[in-house]
């Protein structure tokens, strides 16, 4: 419909916002309270404007016209409007500049400065803040006001990880309607009303895995990010736009790096991936980065300890040692967060050595890749059912917040020229959620299954039943048959509850099932998930377990035969090895093997079990310096950027790559990014270099999905314990202050009776063996574990799945009693 | 939330009040049960500690934080425990033409408190609060539930003592106009001529109360 | 040109000559400097309280058009603060080599507590010498760097090459 | 003065005289009176019968025609906010009754459901009829406590008696109420802030479209009324339209209770036809003023005060004429400020309670209206004003006016401005010597 601002005529669909067509038009007002994402509330009035619209004739539905010169007469609305609130409507006139608006708006300013403190030059927001530029452009430059402000508890941590200003808060609702609308975890709200309002919690800390999103939408310095506090001022940060590495969502993050250090991780804005939002882990957990002990230089074995040297010494080293050994005796191993990049390094080094024994850790029994396209993050946002196996919130939590998004049942909207709409007129306050299109499905209970319409914790042990059985009954009633009932015991649901998600999913033109390792782990589950989704007519989303699991298999960095596999690289056969920035040591049984070894590289950033065993360490770089490209779950290729972050002479593993052909004396393909990037056009057909920070979407693979192993003799999964995924990367823990304030050490769940059988509080401190690796864990009790089993959180060398804890062998460190006292 | 732990919960052995409480509202609507449960809660300890909140937001699947906001929200839910007679003055604008500046003076001087204290026994709370809607019978004292409308000083005073008695007079109704005390209810069948019994009333009020022959317009 | 013109200034040569010479002999003895001279920057504290007036707001940084000055700053410790208020300045350095000594540090500090004092001598002999830091630059250090390690060699007072007078925000600085 | 009042020289007035005859408050004030026996007994829920046995639409039209506005305060017709409520569409439906009475000056609803309860239930359950809604919400102002008694004491008899529940008097109409106590806040007499605090949030007033019509209570269609408008629609429905009709004015009709308080000599609730100018309210009914007067507000605190002259006690009580004289009806709360109440003192008293009352929801009313005004009368008050505070504060007023997210600082902006116009001397008097035109003085009966 056609409307006039400022003299300015244009077209915008009905629904529209006012104040999304006045920045459409070109015209700014200010506003505080309206957010990208979230519900428009008209609170903080600062987008005021007068707007006026031509009215019809009830009887005759003409419009009315003005009897000077018979146009439309423009009827103005008696007060100003807030812009963010109300619909265009057609023929409406907005104006933004006149004396009377001007005044509205300077009054507005005015009324927020009232109770804000000028304390600008100390505030970390000082440079940053949306009431510094608006009170610059709007306010009149002086103050009326001549009372005390008023006086509130200032540096209140609200968590460990976010310090909240009570006196700058000017009540823009942001923070309080975020925890509502978009985790939905209410951990945060108003209290006292009027002038005495401030905001606050009765929980202990924020208990919500998406705290941090508060700092970044806070217009002013009210709340903000513990971790980077009077690290500098916002003019002094240099600002990387990237993608995370810790999470295979590729959530779009903005590094601020200070004279080589990361100071702090915002979101970045990518609307089909994150919208604006990141999870807790991802934003604080990039203090390990800045860790005292990274590894800066490489360093060679000399008569059995580690001494510094050149690249060139070291690569030199390796050369002389590798010298004749056998191709197929050397294996190479990344991590499976290294970019397409390193992987496409990695297996011109594996092509030269004529080894086949090259892999990515951890790597699924099944495929990560879904068989054709896979559900993008918006057909999660937009789905009308949704079926989710395992645990998304801690796998990829941008995963969890769409799911939320989907509940809400609201479209998301086209973008303006100006990006978002900024207030986006569908979404509401306390919006009721559609709980009843999700279903999930875990072998414990997960934080997202309190907004789900039906949960389902089955047994650990009998996931892959489950999803056989429902399988099952999935291809049974395709074609209106019927199902056998066969499998019926093993559903873990009624039958009609089953027939109901089969329906429902059915039904749906728009259904997405999600799954992740609980299931890629068993070739079998994986198969009657791919079945059921099939039969169903569901997109698929399958989460890795690292960021770019399915970009590493999709280009391939793969064993050339299942027994080149990783395991295989700790078999005596293996007589070298690379490892990039993988710990396997940290298992006694695998460290003694790597003893034997004739030579063990380790490309590493930090010291580990495994470096400490080294005959060559060679320093790497973290995810958040890493030049290259991701592909996420829904199948996005994603640009990551370095930061200038100081870390001596590290590099990523093309580096490596370069350093070790130079010393081979030939040029290895992927010797550098740009090189790896020639060979990728070729396997992608897609120039990595030319990646806007939102990504592009690759098209499907064809046929079979390449990574699954082959399904071998049928072994069900067993054991007590349960490794489970985790937001929070364990590995980095004790690198992360801030973050292990806030989450203590890694957990150690069991239900309380579980605990009480083996005479243990909550608190209590353990080295339990679990698999053969040693973890020392808190002890925590939880109601939503089921009895008898113990959930640790996944390292990159203990993936998610089903072990066996040796409950015999635990060791209690401390106490919880003891630390009390 | 460390006195969870120690403080038995409220409605552990008051069933069929929660029962009650909540069946007042649809199921979708359990939240709304919200505000009578603090009620009840402050109804018999005169206030709703941490502790309660937690148990509340419990109850009906909120977060504490929620209750709280709601809570702080009310002017008349006390976060800290209020005395046994809590005394309110309306002090908003009709009370105030009627001398309730002076009637609050008058009580904090008898008291010794200033308003938002508690005295030291636990017996009286002193507080200013916004209209009570009683502005044709200001000045007006709200004991805990209970209005004391049109109150003197001496009907202060003597409702002071009885109070320190431990008894609660019975609250005087001093209304004129329509509002007037009328008499009693008539029996099924019975005529009640109201206009009479008011011209009853106003006649009486107003050989009372002669009216003010400087009384007029300036 | 005339001959009147070229006697005028031969007079005005001549009527130097006999004057007493400006030229001071320095260092030996000591150079006057004008109040308002811009030397080496002094960090104030507040006089009552002895707390730093700096709160690390890293506007000097911003404003200075050299890129000298860098700072760093951190959360006081409630119960021993170092500066007034919630932050204070963990580090602040300035690179004497880089600054132009034109004050803007001094114009965009939002508390006054950097002020350009009278100092200038400041040669010396490591590249490093020059960065000036907290403990450089805090009321109460006198002299330059290499001034104070000569001081301590000899084992007597900082001796300064100049005298100034007073300047009003150069509060508790001591020539 | 319009020309309706001027056709009705006598104009009937309250309950003394023998041409008018009190229905709303007939039994107000009668011991006994709230019982259900006592309500039956003069043909209590005769109304909802006869409401039974016409078309729900027909009993909208009928209050449609009889002319009633809302008595809450914003006088908004009550059949046209009936009639739009969306069809019926299966989903359950409330009817709200809002006795949040807490305007200061206003208590006419208090008595009503103080000692004749039924009277509004039955009001509700006619509402309720009209609009299809089988579920009542009666949200009581939590200071009421007498009232809420008394209620839910009626609502419990009306149950057990068939009056309320399923089949209410065997009608085949299912009707019952949810009693529902608020706890001090103001805020919540605002139509959809007191949704909030019914549905246990914090009460802020919501955004308004959608109208409680598409979206109210639980998000379901609901229709919202005051006490007294429910309880009209009794006698509409018993009386009939043009009973209604007759009184008043042609502008407003019908009967309206003012609620007269402050310098008078006889304060109290009087139930008057609409119409009636305010000169016969304040000498006639409440024995004219005590001493000399100087303003009067018309309908509440939230209402722009008038000067006590000739040409504003001549106004009639109806919705345009007062509206063109510059204020508003109101809730009908009229209080009257005696010559030696300091004004500044007065608008204090008003501005605190509006700044006591905010929700703090948006700015101009949490920083202007909560914080920055009242200091500003304090300064004045404490004798460290100049003349360009009170500039300031005209300005400042000026800008809450119409700017906030509802009503609440137009309500506070409203007698603070109509005070600086009319009696700015006392403001610049304060300003200039520091203290009051008028000092403070004792105002308690001994």
């Amino acid at each position: 419909m056609k409307i006039k601002v400022n003299e300015v005529e244009l077209d915008v669909t009905p629904g529209t916002s006012v104040i999304d067509a006045v920045f459409a038009a070109g015209h700014d007002v200010p506003y505080f309270c309206s957010q990208e994402y979230m519900s428009p509330i008209g609170a903080c009035r600062m987008c005021l404007a007068k707007i006026g619209a031509p009215r019809k004739d009830r009887a005759t539905n003409d419009w009315i016209l003005d009897e000077e010169t018979g146009e439309p007469k423009i009827f103005w609305f008696p007060n100003p409007m807030a812009t963010c609130t109300t619909q265009v409507m057609e023929g409406m006139v907005v104006d933004t500049i006149s004396k009377d608006v001007k005044k509205a708006q300077n009054a507005m300013v005015e009324f927020t400065l009232v109770n804000h403190p000028l304390d600008c030059p100390t505030c970390d927001k000082g440079g940053a803040c949306e009431l510094q530029d608006r009170a610059y452009e709007y306010g009149s430059g002086e103050s009326r006001f001549v009372f005390d402000k008023r006086h509130q508890e200032k540096h209140h941590a609200l968590s460990e990880l976010i310090t909240l200003d009570r006196e700058r808060c000017i009540h823009c609702k942001r923070c309080v309607r975020y925890f509502e609308e978009v985790p939905g975890d209410e951990v945060l709200d108003f209290i006292e009303r009027g002038g005495h309002t401030y905001i606050g919690t009765l929980e202990d800390g924020l208990p919500s895995p998406f705290t941090g999103n508060i700092t970044d939408i806070c217009p002013v310095g009210a709340l903000l990010d513990t971790t980077s506090r009077f690290r500098g001022r916002n003019w002094e940060y240099h600002h990387t736009d990237t993608t995370s590495l810790d999470d295979p969502s590729g959530a779009a993050l903005r590094i601020d790096t200070r004279t080589g250090r990361i100071e702090r991780i915002k979101a970045g804005l990518n609307d089909d991936v994150n919208k604006t939002w990141i999870d807790d882990g991802t934003r604080f957990g990039h203090e390990y980065a800045d860790a005292e002990d990274r590894i800066t230089r490489p360093m060679v074995r000399r008569d059995g300890t580690l001494v510094e040297t050149t690249w060139a010494d070291a690569a030199r080293e390796i050369a002389e040692r590798i010298a004749g050994m056998d191709g197929t005796r050397i294996g190479i191993a990344l991590r499976g967060d290294a970019t397409l990049e390193e992987g496409v390094a990695a297996k011109a080094l594996a092509d030269h050595l004529g080894s086949g024994r090259l892999d990515t850790a951890p790597r699924p029994a099944a495929s990560v890749l879904p068989d054709g396209a896979a559900a993008t993050l918006r057909d999660v946002a937009t789905s009308d059912a949704l079926f989710v196996v395992g645990d998304p919130t801690e796998e990829a939590g941008i995963v969890d917040l769409r799911i939320k998004d989907a509940l809400k049942g609201v479209e998301p909207a086209p973008l303006f020229p100006h990006g978002p709409a900024i207030a986006d007129l569908r979404l509401k306050e306390r919006m009721p959620r559609k709980r009843e299109i999700l279903t999930i499905c875990a072998p414990y209970r997960t934080d997202l299954m309190k907004h789900a319409g039906q949960a389902h914790v089955p047994p650990a042990t009998s996931m892959v039943d489950l999803l056989h059985a429902l399988a099952e009954r999935a291809s049974a009633t395709v074609d209106g048959g019927t199902p056998s009932g066969a499998w019926d015991d093993a559903l873990g649901m009624t039958a009609a509850e089953a027939d109901a998600l089969i329906t429902r999913m059915r039904s749906s033109t728009r259904g997405v099932m999600i799954w992740s390792a609980f299931v890629s782990n068993d070739p079998r589950a994986d198969e009657a998930a791919r079945t059921f989704a099939k039969s169903v007519g569901a997109k698929t989303l399958i989460l890795g377990p690292m960021a770019n699991t399915a970009g590493l298999e999709r280009i391939s960095v793969l064993p050339s035969h299942d027994r080149y596999d990783y395991a295989s690289m700790f078999t005596p056969e293996t007589k070298a090895l690379f490892l990039a920035s993988l710990d396997p040591a940290v298992d006694p049984k695998v460290a003694d093997r790597l003893r034997e070894l004739d030579l063990l590289v380790v490309h590493a950033a930090f010291p580990t079990a495994t470096s400490a065993l080294a005959d060559v360490v060679l320093p790497a770089v973290t995810g958040y310096e890493k030049d290259g490209t991701t592909l996420n779950v829904e199948g996005r290729l994603l640009p990551v950027r370095a930061a200038p972050v100081e870390a001596g002479t590290a590099t990523d593993f093309t580096g490596v790559v370069k350093q070790l052909g130079e010393a081979f004396g030939t040029r290895l393909e992927g010797r550098s990014v740009k090189s790896a990037r020639r060979v990728l056009r070729k396997l992608l057909d897609v120039d990595a270099a030319e990646l806007p920070t939102t990504g592009q979407p690759l098209p499907p693979v064809r046929g079979k999905a390449s990574g699954a192993r082959a399904v071998r003799e049928y072994a069900r999964a067993t054991g007590d314990a349960l490794i489970v995924p985790s937001m929070v990367r364990v590995e980095h823990l004790d690198r992360n202050p801030h973050l292990r304030a806030e989450r203590g050490d890694a957990a150690l769940r069991a239900h309380p009776a579980t605990l009480h059988a083996h005479g243990l509080t909550s608190g209590d401190v353990v080295t339990l063996p679990i698999g053969g690796i040693p973890r020392q864990l808190r002890v925590t009790a939880s109601e939503g574990v089921p009895e008898g089993l113990w959930l640790a959180p996944t390292l990159p060398e203990q993936p998610v799945g089903l072990y066996d804890a040796n409950l015999a062998a635990m060791v209690r460190e401390r106490s919880a009693t003891a630390e009390v006292a | 939330m460390i006195e969870l732990n120690t403080i038995r919960p409220y409605f552990e052995d008051k069933p069929d009040v929660l029962d009650e409480i909540l069946g007042r509202y649809p199921e979708y609507g359990r939240r709304s049960a919200v505000m009578p449960l603090l009620w009840e809660v402050q109804r018999h300890e005169r206030y709703v500690s941490e502790a309660r909140i937690v148990e509340i937001a419990e109850i009906v699947g909120l977060t504490a934080t929620e209750v709280r906001g709601v809570m702080s929200f009310y002017s008349t839910y006390h976060g800290e425990p209020v005395g046994k007679y809590h005394l309110q003055v309306c002090s908003t604008l009709s009370c105030k033409l009627a001398g309730s500046d002076e009637m609050c003076d008058h009580l904090e001087d008898s008291l010794g408190l200033v308003p938002g204290e508690t005295d030291t026994e636990g017996l009286f709370s002193l507080q200013k609060v916004e209209c009570l809607g009683s502005c044709t019978t200001a000045p007006v004292l709200q004991v805990n539930d209970t209005y004391y409308e049109r109150v003197t000083r001496d009907e202060l005073d003597a409702l002071l003592d009885a109070l320190r008695r431990g008894e609660m007079p019975t609250p005087k109704r001093a209304r004129e106009g329509d509002n007037a005390q009328l008499g009693a209810a008539p029996l099924a069948g019975e005529a009640f001529e109201a206009g009479t019994a008011a011209d009853a009333a106003l006649a009486d009020a107003e050989a009372a109360e002669p009216e003010n022959p400087e009384g007029g317009a300036a | 040109m005339s001959i009147l013109n070229v006697a005028k200034g031969m007079g005005v040569t001549l009527s130097h000559l006999f004057k007493k010479p400006v030229t001071v002999q320095y260092p030996e003895e000591k150079a006057q400097i004008q109040a308002r001279f811009r030397g080496r920057h002094h960090l104030l504290r507040h006089p009552d309280t002895g707390l730093e007036k700096c709160i690390g707001c890293s506007l000097c940084a911003a404003a200075c058009p050299a890129y000298a000055i860098y700072v760093e700053a951190a959360e006081n410790d409630p119960d021993d603060p170092t500066s007034a208020g919630e932050r204070y300045a963990s580090i602040y350095e300035i690179n004497m080599l880089r600054c132009i000594f034109c004050g803007f540090c001094e114009e965009a500090c939002p508390t006054g507590a950097v002020v350009l004092g009278h100092e200038f001598e400041l040669a010396d002999f490591r590249y490093d010498h020059f960065v000036y830091g907290k403990e450089d630059m805090l009321v109460g250090v006198k002299g330059s760097k290499w001034q104070r390690r000569e001081a301590e060699r000899k084992g007597g007072e900082v001796e300064l090459g100049f005298q100034a007078g007073p300047r009003p925000e150069l509060e508790g600085v001591d020539y | 003065m319009s020309g309706a009042v001027a056709d009705k020289p006598d104009t009937i007035t309250s309950r003394h005289d023998p041409r008018f005859e009190v229905t709303l408050y007939k039994y107000v004030g009668v011991e006994g009176a709230h019982t259900l026996d006592a309500y039956l007994a003069h043909g209590g829920y005769g109304a909802a019968k006869k409401a039974f046995g016409m078309e729900p639409s027909e009993v909208v039209d009928l209050v449609k025609a009889s002319g009633l506005r809302g008595r809450g305060g914003a006088g908004f017709p009550a059949g046209v906010k009936w009639s739009f409520m969306p069809p019926v569409d299966g989903r359950q439906r409330f009817v709200v009754c809002n006795a949040d009475e807490s305007e200061p000056g206003s208590c006419k609803d208090r008595y009503l459901m103080e000692d004749d309860p039924h009277q509004l239930l039955e009001g509700m359950m006619i509402a309720g009829y009209a609009i299809g809604a089988t579920k009542g919400v009666l949200y009581i102002r939590g200071e009421y406590y007498h009232a809420y008694e008394r209620l839910r004491d009626a609502i419990e008899e009306a149950r057990q008696r068939g009056y309320l529940g399923e089949n209410v008097m065997d009608s085949g109409f299912d009707f019952d109420v949810i009693l529902h106590r608020g706890a001090g806040a103001y805020i919540c007499g605002e139509e959809t802030a007191l949704m909030n605090s019914f549905e246990g949030l914090r009460a802020n007033p919501r955004l308004k479209p959608p109208f409680p019509a598409q979206a109210g209570v639980y998000g379901l269609p609901t229709t919202i009324n005051n006490v007294t408008t429910l309880a009209s629609a009794v006698h509409i429905i018993e009386k009939g339209a043009d009973w209604y009709a007759a009184m008043g004015t042609d502008d407003s009709k019908g009967i309206h209770h003012v609620q007269i308080s402050g310098a008078v000599n006889r304060p109290g609730v009087f139930e008057v036809p609409m119409g009636i100018t305010y000169r016969e309210i304040i000498f006639d009914l409440a024995g004219g003023p005590k001493g000399p007067a100087k303003a009067f507000i018309p309908g509440g605190t939230s209402c722009p005060l008038f000067p006590f002259d000739d040409e504003h006690l001549d106004l009639p009580m109806e919705y345009a004429a007062v509206a063109k004289a510059g204020s508003m009806m109101g809730t009908g709360g009229l209080i009257v400020i005696p010559e030696d109440q300091c004004i500044v003192d007065a608008m204090y008293n008003v501005t605190r309670f509006y700044a006591h009352e905010s929700c703090g929801k948006c700015t101009p009313c949490r920083e202007g209206v909560s914080t920055w005004l009242p200091k500003m009368f304090q300064k004045l008050l404490a004798g460290l004003g100049t003349p360009e505070d009170v500039d300031l504060m005209e300005d400042m007023v000026s800008n809450l006016r119409g700017t906030a997210f509802c009503p609440l600082a137009d309500a506070c902006a409203w007698p603070v401005q109509t005070s600086l116009k009319y009696f700015r001397n006392e403001y610049e008097h304060l300003a200039q010597h520091g203290t009051p035109l008028h000092p403070r003085k004792d105002r308690w009966q001994s």
